[in-house]
């Protein structure tokens, strides 16, 4: 029996792949994406500190705050209110964005419509007649160090491929992601394609390739893990 | 003496000659934080049309930016994310056609209004590159990767909300209501501010927009 | 007999000559250059007030401190200890040259070499073994919306014309000037050459054109000087 | 726990891979104002060659830049203004051929370095334009002005002097002092920082340069 993970137990995932800088105690900063990476920060992992971007002009950005706390002069990208933690400072958009593309952010969280196994990246345009919206995807893709994407879903509700060889989707950014972490897997992309190193308890590879819409290889530590528990 | 200080929001946008018809203007704000809500509706009351507004979201609700949508003032918006929550009178005006879109990365915006308050009229930016959105745009390679030239903006007036100023204009912010303010108060031939709180002199190591940006202010009252 | 003003007459006069901004209230930003234009500072103007902007950060610069209270960090662009008044700021210096190269700054006064009628400038760069130095100027004189020239002397030790129809010295920028004070005359750098709108009392037309490299026209202003003395 | 801070200028040079022999390497400050004296005179301990410096002026004396130059460590100097009273230890060596020159407007220098730091790999400037400093390089047209392009510069390391920094590595300038420093830190692959106090919080609308730029740093007291 397959036991998907949940929003949350994949955020709590992500939280503790994030890991220190390239100093001891430098610490990684990060930068969560509306939606569903915002939930990363509900996952402290002990003993680690990590500091958290908001594209707004924050970083040190924490929790959300308690009911009737909320400061709306204090948000973050999704226009939620939230709070500074200490050793955390405000600037300006300009300065913010220089930290995106000027390759500051060691990771940025994404969420996805669609994501090709040559990285590929498609997350702000849906087919339909609301106005495009963009925000600072493309800028974060662009920029950042490494880019990782959360898929609620391995595959849509509609049973369509969200990893995909191609995206049919219009592009945030091209060669731009890293990492995918789904309910079922955690999937490194490489100059290769795409390498599983993770999966949840029970399922087989044949199983996650069919939900895959591109050809998968599988890291050395998951194929032990497939093999023990064939056995 | 120096004094950039008006009584009223009224008195500061009759005396300004950069507010007119077909004027491109600049908005601060992200959401609702930091956007000059009093200032923008005192300018409904003007009457304008055809602005080109300048800033991240495309208002929600019906204060605020939406009121001058709604007012009929503006032909084109440019923006990141006119797809906030509650932003139904821009999306009223898209679908029916009487409004022009169009859509920047927001660091790329941030990077094009910061530019055009430096005299600096183009750049290069990795941001977009091989989307939808650089589509029509001169591309370059440099050391191997691929750039998007990106103009500058520069407007007639910018709208502003700070924190506190003294008489001078220099100012500071309320925490993340900083956000696209002091970038786009550099870059208007005329800057406006609706300010919380005078004060008798900003510190000047504390100084975010120093003076020199700021043209002509009012206070408002802490909200 | 002709009284050439000293370099305090020209910088009080310089002074006396910045006008208040567009707005009522709003005051003018003015950069004083290396040498012989920040004696501008020294000649406040009584009940004008403008503001002094140092391209090493900051706005509202003051008067030099009194023996004793020098303090390193708070220095002009020439390094030379100096003040800062009510209403000042720091910031760093790509803030600072954006100030500049975005046309903040009303005015520039800087010292020249040579100053062409087309309003070309040199003055940074002499024959010699030297090294190169240049500064601010190349921006100073590309980004201020006026660039006033100050001038000692309006011919050099030598009798050279520095007012001339060419520059033949490293160039600092092309059609930047737009008026030069000596210590003879102030002279309009226009569209149609050089207008000279105010002359050393006992001065000839004959005998500042003699002292000047390029053709002069003369100001209505000036011509009835100019009658007067001769009446 | 994230903490930048190290005991010693020693240690903190001893553990950086980023100094190396070649290297580029900005280095902060204005005249004397804001040089980071006592991490120079650290680094010069360190023997290295054919470091190429980036720094406004030349240094004066045979202290902090120049006691790094007159230790041989530098085979090219990036400036505006080499010629300030008393840099005497870099005009010999111009002099003697023994050290290559690269003079760029000081706009231009502080625009260069920050295009460095925001990821824009060049920019367009009048600056220059028509000039012997803009030989060589490309010029473009836009509405009517003619612009000279610059590319960004990045460095391996940058060394700069602050007021205060607290754990995360947020700092405070003093006065003048902050000149190159602010935009210095964003444009390296590391970045060192010596500051006068260590403190516990630097409040966060007071920043200046936020920690994310700044890798390790030093207390050097009081001067």
């Amino acid at each position: 029996m397959v036991k998907a993970l949940s929003s949350e137990d994949i955020a709590r995932r992500v939280a503790r792949d994030i890991p220190n800088g390239a100093y001891v105690n430098l610490g990684a900063y990060v930068n969560l994406g509306i939606g569903m990476p915002m939930l990363v920060a509900d996952y402290p992992v002990p003993g680690r500190e990590f500091v958290l971007h908001s594209e707004n002009g924050l970083l040190g950005m924490g929790p959300a705050p308690a009911a009737g706390e909320e400061d709306m002069d204090l948000i973050n990208a999704g226009k939620q209110a939230v709070t500074i933690l200490p050793g955390g400072s405000y600037f300006h958009h300009a300065d913010s964005f220089a930290m995106i593309r000027g390759g500051h952010i060691d990771i940025s969280i994404l969420g996805a419509y669609q994501v090709a196994a040559n990285g590929d990246l498609a997350n702000w345009a849906l087919p339909g007649p609301k106005p495009p919206a963009v925000g600072g995807a493309m800028d974060l893709v662009a920029g950042a160090r490494q880019v990782w994407v959360m898929l609620a879903t391995h595959v849509a509700k509609d049973g369509a491929h969200k990893i995909v060889e191609r995206c049919d989707l219009p592009l945030t950014g091209l060669n731009c992601v890293h990492r995918v972490y789904s309910d079922l897997a955690v999937i490194d992309i490489t100059p290769k394609g795409l390498v599983v190193t993770d999966m949840v308890a029970g399922l087989s590879a044949e199983e996650l390739e069919a939900k895959t819409g591109a050809p998968l290889a599988f890291a050395e530590s998951c194929r032990a893990l497939l093999s023990g528990r064939a056995a | 003496m120096i004094d950039k200080r008006v009584s009223t929001l009224a008195d500061m946008v009759a005396d300004c000659p950069d507010l007119r018809d077909g004027a491109i203007v600049l908005i601060g704000g992200f959401g609702d934080a930091g956007v000059p809500e009093k200032l923008i509706e005192t300018i409904c009351e003007l009457g304008l049309r055809n602005l080109t507004v300048v800033s991240n979201n495309a208002g929600s609700g019906d204060y605020g930016l939406a009121s001058l949508l709604k007012a009929g003032c503006v032909g084109k918006m440019v923006c990141s994310f006119p797809r906030s929550a509650g932003s139904i009178i821009f999306e009223e005006l898209y679908a029916a056609g009487k409004i022009e879109l169009e859509i920047v990365p927001q660091g790329t915006l941030a990077e094009r209004i910061r530019a055009g308050g430096a005299g600096i009229p183009a750049f290069y930016t990795a941001t977009g590159f091989g989307t939808p959105l650089a589509q029509g745009k001169e591309t370059r390679e440099f050391d191997g990767r691929h750039y998007v030239m990106e103009r500058a903006i520069r407007a007639d007036v910018a709208l502003i909300h700070a924190r506190t100023a003294d008489r001078w204009g220099n100012l500071t912010y309320p925490k993340t209501a900083r956000n696209f303010n002091p970038i786009m108060a550099m870059a208007a031939a005329t800057t406006l501010a609706e300010v919380r709180r005078f004060v008798d002199n900003v510190a000047p190591e504390e100084v975010v927009t120093p003076g020199i940006f700021v043209t002509r202010m009012v206070e408002i009252g802490e909200r």
